[in-house]
């Protein structure tokens, strides 16, 4: 078959549509370790006028990894909802933008066609769409979702409170996480990543989490984010698992690169819905996702390295997750070069994501050897926050002791929250009032020290 | 407006914090103006900023290295990415052995080839490495272990190369993890057991952040240890093999126990 | 005397204040074309901190450009307001940073502070701050000015509408202009280059817009940006000039090479203010500046792009403009490389004016040599409105076809303003009401041709 | 919602402003979705932006520009501007002429030197320089009028080093100007009288977008030979020079006159 454009005089031809996606994407180093993307400015150009004139319906008919070899195909196919498409099925990527940004395209509507909708088609459309296409069209998109508090809801901008230690230290974690809870972070979760794969400490570190949790009432969920396989243990031997975590990719191939499978998350999610820890609701997932993790696996079936991540935006809508977040910057320059590609990678992450019906917040981050800097992430996180992400992570300092990476620090979410007037998940603002931490009619956090709350105790 | 104070603060800076801070090296309790950040943290941070790119570039020093190691005890291999901006830009070629490289490679029925790469921290494998490799002899009686092999321009991936060249059943990269603004010089291992190139890392097992502030190098010894012989005993190592080592130093900080709120 | 820090156990030292600033601020191209700046991040983290350590009194005795040799040097000094500088008299540079995003320095307290600052203490001081703090601190900050309707109320987000043709066409111009007022376009000012210098077309010009605007009582102002000696010129032969026009730049030398002097800027306002054409107030002076046309005319004398760019806003403020705009992308990649550049330098160059109480506007735009896309303009205009500028600058679909450069569509502000919730000036939103062509419910300009409305007259 | 019309529109998409776009080539009327471009313009925008970059790198056709002109007329300099790049990096360079470049330029008693710089477009310089420096030989009967100067890597400053190389008492210098996303092959026409290295822009006059949609090289070259007689009666160019010429030309969409609502 083949996709054709003529500009300028010059006709330009792509192979298939993989190829078509791939030239179409926006200037990424990731394509271009891959040997993929444009070779000029106007073949990427010629690329996007001929997909804009793809109907959706090839979408469809063309898997881009076989459905044969691989399972995560197998689900978007499987799972795809011909009634909910049939609004869309007529028209043209082209043609879906111009519905994605008109009028009509309100937020019901968007969450009715969602279900009918692809990674894929998703990947599409984002190619042919501007920076403000994705923040207009997405801060319309709420997806809300539940476990001890609300996340998602509009005027809403949770958080994860990101509280790691190089040797895993209780103390050290503990007293990070008092920080954080002192600049309202943690709604959307408390979240760490252990420095160690051992089993027993992640207990000790879930144990160490629920407890405060517990003693101090605060409507939120804790997590552990280490291997599946190693919650999946850490439940059967009765650990406080509220969210089971996996970093998950977009190909089978890439997510056996990570140990895991739709199985083994299948597992997880039935064990951790059957803890019936949740008090407003039972969603138990927790992902992460990232441009540039099939690709480094060497499991991207020759796609660029947005449309295989928008593939992994399918694996989490199967499991009703609470959270998903793409950790932006996470890898390295190889796969996001500087402020610029990052900022335009979180931007479609978001986007797709939200499109598919998935609850996404976003690390903003970036490495020391990528060429981006704070400013790129104060931007950054004000694009995502007028865009209606659901959460952030934050950190101490904006700095992860044991991930060795710059995020947003808990000062950076607090000050997005005062220039947007966003607020924290309504159940946890309501406890951060009731401890005196939140003054509601100026909206703003009170400067205190641990010794003037009654969180001071936490680390005795 | 109290003009006299510019930033009044209800909480002295540093002292409600200052215990606190001794648990951990985050920035904890640094304060603000506002909802931001206070000038002298925006600064040091920027500073640490500045120093953590320098290192990314830092060259590894083979001969301080060699020096540590009795005559003619390591191999210097590189990968084929021939310089650093290639080597930030094409991790794929900092995964495969440049030509030359494996004919410097000692074959044999080693049980174990140690990896020493520069990753992207050469400060961390400089400080780290060495004294690591020996740790590890002393714990690995009776084993095979192949010469030292020191490998610039590496990714963990490298390792597989070298395993398969020297003919070792198991490959340990000791590597400089990407430096962090308060940690430059931390280093990673990453046991595989029966690599070949292509392997995936899940078929691995990873311990990190070894530093001075981190996990010390007796403590990565003695769990490196206890994962080997367990890989050895499964013939495998990766999700297959959780790491169940016993924690000997969870409270890293020192003091005794987190308060759990039983109240 | 020199300046020193001592950073990782080295010495730095800086010969003078200049260097200091030069040094201290972000890369640009257009510092290292003036062999300005810092030779590594090292080094210009330490400049940082010793101008942190730099009392603002400091700059009350150091004139960067000779009193002597520089009367906009004189302009500064003589025009300092010692009393409204008390508050802030005491503090270093990073202390001022502090103050200015501490809860302390609201509006009001900003207001009042403005005429105790000079352009070199709001220059040092933007060059500690991230680009979140930039944008924190202008947030609070209006500056409200008055013509024929009130620009820069908190809430709102004015444009100029700009409709060039390159052989100034009359009706071209005509039907540029009709398509911006159908999207809303038109409130800061209707305001065109004109491609001659010739004073009789800018008097055609003048009264076809006088017309169109008087016609259908367009509460708004007009204005034809040429030189400033043909609007005394045409103010003599009795043009309908509301606004006058005119670039300007930070020294005395780059002035003369645009051909003015702050007493042909003086003569000009006060014929300007003596027309009374204004109907809610007599803000009659529109300026444009843009980092690098100081140095470009070789008259930058040894200064920074960044400082001497805010000593323009000290001419602006002598003269009570109703408008300022920086032009920020508009010369080209030497000054400033690309889109992150172009970025920054925008949000520096709003809040530095906002904090000296100039009504700064932008013009978010890059040139076809420069490092910069569309994508960048999405993000800089939110970037932008979440700062609260007073106004944006619009052309039909964001090319203009005369000055050869691309700035912000009529679509991108109007979808800048619905992101943000932010309305026009509200006399012209009233007005924009009356004529049928907004919808005050929605907040949203209705989709109309041009004869289902009175203005589809225009054009005849 | 209704499905089969995506993007419902009350004004059909181009009828209504098929007429209105023939007075101008700005992108009005484009129409919306929301608040949006629609896809089709975005991607046209995009496509000529592609273009427009590729403008800004073309080089001009020396050989081409000496065939439209009689043998030996016309005398090739470059700026120290070594290549394009740089060129766009440093306009300083662009400002001054190369070493070599001055031996070629001939001294003599003229009234005026004609350049053709391709500045930052050199196609509109190739389309645009010799038809127009024809065109002012036409006019300027009886003025000693200097061999054509064809630079390269020229900003409008390099005209004035030339002026004073070839002793002319003015100096025209023709140069492209930066390409727009509808125009990349526009003309500016920069006019110094006594020119000197370092010399002001408010000393020269300009006549700017001489290009098939905007001033057509009869229409510049009667308003630049008004400016140039009026120039040398003065003794000066600049801000104190006021274009009077006679607008001849001002509707140039060709309709009537604009209704100015005398209603
Ligand atoms: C970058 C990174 C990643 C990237 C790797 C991609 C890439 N191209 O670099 C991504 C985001 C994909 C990732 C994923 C995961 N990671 Co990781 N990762 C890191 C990080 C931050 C830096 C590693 C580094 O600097 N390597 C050095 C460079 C030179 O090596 P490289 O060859 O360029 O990159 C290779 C390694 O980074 C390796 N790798 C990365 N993570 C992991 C994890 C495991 C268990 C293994 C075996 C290998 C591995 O994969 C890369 C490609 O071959 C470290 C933290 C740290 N401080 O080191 C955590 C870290 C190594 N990862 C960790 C974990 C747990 C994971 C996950 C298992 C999380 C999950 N639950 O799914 C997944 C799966 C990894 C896998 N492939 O099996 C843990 C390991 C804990 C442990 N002791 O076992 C660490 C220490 C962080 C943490 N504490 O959470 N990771
Ligand atoms: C870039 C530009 C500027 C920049 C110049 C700085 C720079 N380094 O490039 C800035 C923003 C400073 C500027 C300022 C002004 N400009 Co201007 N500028 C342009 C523009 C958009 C592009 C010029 C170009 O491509 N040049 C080609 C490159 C290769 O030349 P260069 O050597 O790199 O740059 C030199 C020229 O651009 C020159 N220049 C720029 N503008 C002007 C204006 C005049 C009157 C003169 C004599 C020279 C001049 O100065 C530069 C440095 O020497 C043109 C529009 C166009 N389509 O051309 C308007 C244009 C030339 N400018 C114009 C005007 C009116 C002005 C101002 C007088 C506005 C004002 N009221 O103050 C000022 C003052 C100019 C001065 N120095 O005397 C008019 C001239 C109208 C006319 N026919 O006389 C034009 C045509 C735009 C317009 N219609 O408004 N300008």
């Amino acid at each position: 078959m083949g996709f054709h454009a003529t500009f300028c005089g010059e006709t330009y031809s792509f192979p298939d549509l993989a190829t078509l996606l791939a030239v179409a994407s926006p200037p990424r180093s990731g394509d271009v370790l891959a040997g993929l993307g444009a070779t000029s400015d106007v073949q990427r150009i010629a690329a996007r006028h001929a997909l804009a004139d793809v109907p959706l319906e090839t979408f469809l008919h063309t898997a881009l990894v076989p459905y044969e070899e691989d399972e995560v195909t197998r689900l978007i196919i499987d799972s795809h909802d011909r009634a909910a498409f049939a609004p869309i099925a007529h028209m043209t990527v082209g043609d879906f933008r111009d519905w994605l940004l008109s009028h009509a395209a309100d937020g019901p509507t968007l969450a009715a066609v969602a279900p009918g909708i692809t990674p894929e088609m998703a990947a599409a459309v984002s190619k042919i769409m501007r920076n403000q296409d994705l923040m207009s069209v997405s801060a319309r998109i709420r997806v809300i979702t539940r476990f001890r508090n609300t996340i998602g809801l509009a005027g809403c901008l949770a958080s994860r409170l990101q509280p790691n230690h190089p040797t895993d230290d209780l103390k050290g974690i503990a007293a990070s996480t008092l920080d954080g809870l002192l600049y309202g972070m943690g709604d959307a979760v408390i979240g760490i990543n252990p420095a160690t794969d051992n089993v027993a400490t992640g207990m000790a570190l879930l144990d160490m989490l629920d407890h405060a949790r517990r003693r101090y009432e605060i409507p939120t969920q804790t997590c552990v984010l280490t291997h599946v396989t190693n919650t999946i243990e850490m439940m059967n031997r009765g650990a406080a698992v509220d969210l089971v975590f996996q970093s998950i990719a977009g190909t089978q191939k890439a997510n056996e690169g990570f140990g895991v499978s739709l199985a083994i998350l299948k597992e997880a999610h039935e064990a951790a819905r059957g803890l019936h820890r949740g008090t407003i609701g039972n969603n138990v997932m927790y992902f992460e996702t990232g441009q540039g993790a099939a690709l480094s696996a060497g499991a991207h079936h020759g796609l660029d390295q947005q449309t295989v991540e928008t593939r992994a935006y399918a694996v989490a809508r199967a499991f009703e997750p609470l959270l998903v977040n793409t950790v932006v910057g996470f890898i390295g320059p190889e796969y996001l070069y500087d402020g610029k590609q990052i900022t335009r990678a979180a931007l479609e992450d978001h986007f797709c994501a939200k499109l598919l019906g998935v609850p996404m917040g976003c690390d903003a981050c970036y490495t020391n050897h990528a060429e981006a800097d704070q400013d790129d992430m104060d931007n950054l996180m004000v694009l995502l926050g007028v865009a209606g992400i659901s959460f952030l992570i934050g950190v101490p300092g904006a700095d992860d002791i044991m991930l060795n990476y710059q995020s947003l620090s808990f000062h950076d979410i607090m000050t997005l929250r005062r220039m947007l007037r966003l607020e924290p998940a309504p159940e946890f603002a309501a406890w951060l009032e009731r401890m005196g931490l939140y003054d509601v009619k100026s909206g703003q956090m009170r400067e205190l020290a641990p010794g003037q709350t009654r969180l001071g105790q936490m680390i005795a | 407006m109290d003009t006299k104070k510019p930033t009044p603060s209800p909480m002295p800076p540093d002292d409600a914090w200052s215990e606190l801070r001794h648990l951990t090296r985050a920035r904890i309790g640094i304060g603000r103006s506002g909802t931001a950040q206070r000038t002298r943290d925006v600064l040091a941070f920027q500073g640490a900023h500045a120093l953590a790119r320098d290192a990314v570039h830092t060259a590894l020093d083979i001969a301080a290295m060699r020096a540590q190691l009795p005559a003619g005890e390591a191999v210097v291999v590189t990968s084929r990415a021939p310089d650093r901006p290639t080597y930030l830009r094409r991790p794929d070629l900092g995964r495969r052995l440049d030509e030359g490289s494996s004919t410097h490679l000692r074959r044999g029925a080693w049980d174990v080839v140690f990896v020493a790469g520069d990753g992207l921290s050469a400060v961390a494998v400089q400080n780290g490495a060495v004294p690591l490799f020996h740790a590890m002899r002393d714990r690995l009686a009776g084993w095979a272990v192949a010469p030292l092999v020191i490998a610039t321009q590496a990714r963990v991936a490298l390792g597989d190369e070298i395993a398969v060249a020297t003919g070792a059943r198991m490959v340990v990269m000791m590597i400089g993890e990407r430096p962090g603004l308060s940690v430059a010089d931390s280093m990673g291992v990453y046991l595989t057991y029966a690599p070949y190139v292509g392997c995936p890392d899940s078929a691995r097992n990873c311990l990190s952040n070894i530093h001075p502030h981190g996990l010390s190098i007796p403590q990565a010894a003695d769990r490196l240890a206890w994962l080997m012989h367990e890989a050895r005993r499964l013939s495998l190592t990766g999700v297959g093999l959780k790491d169940a080592a016993p924690q000997a130093h969870l409270h890293h900080s020192g003091t005794s126990s987190i308060e759990k709120g039983s109240r």
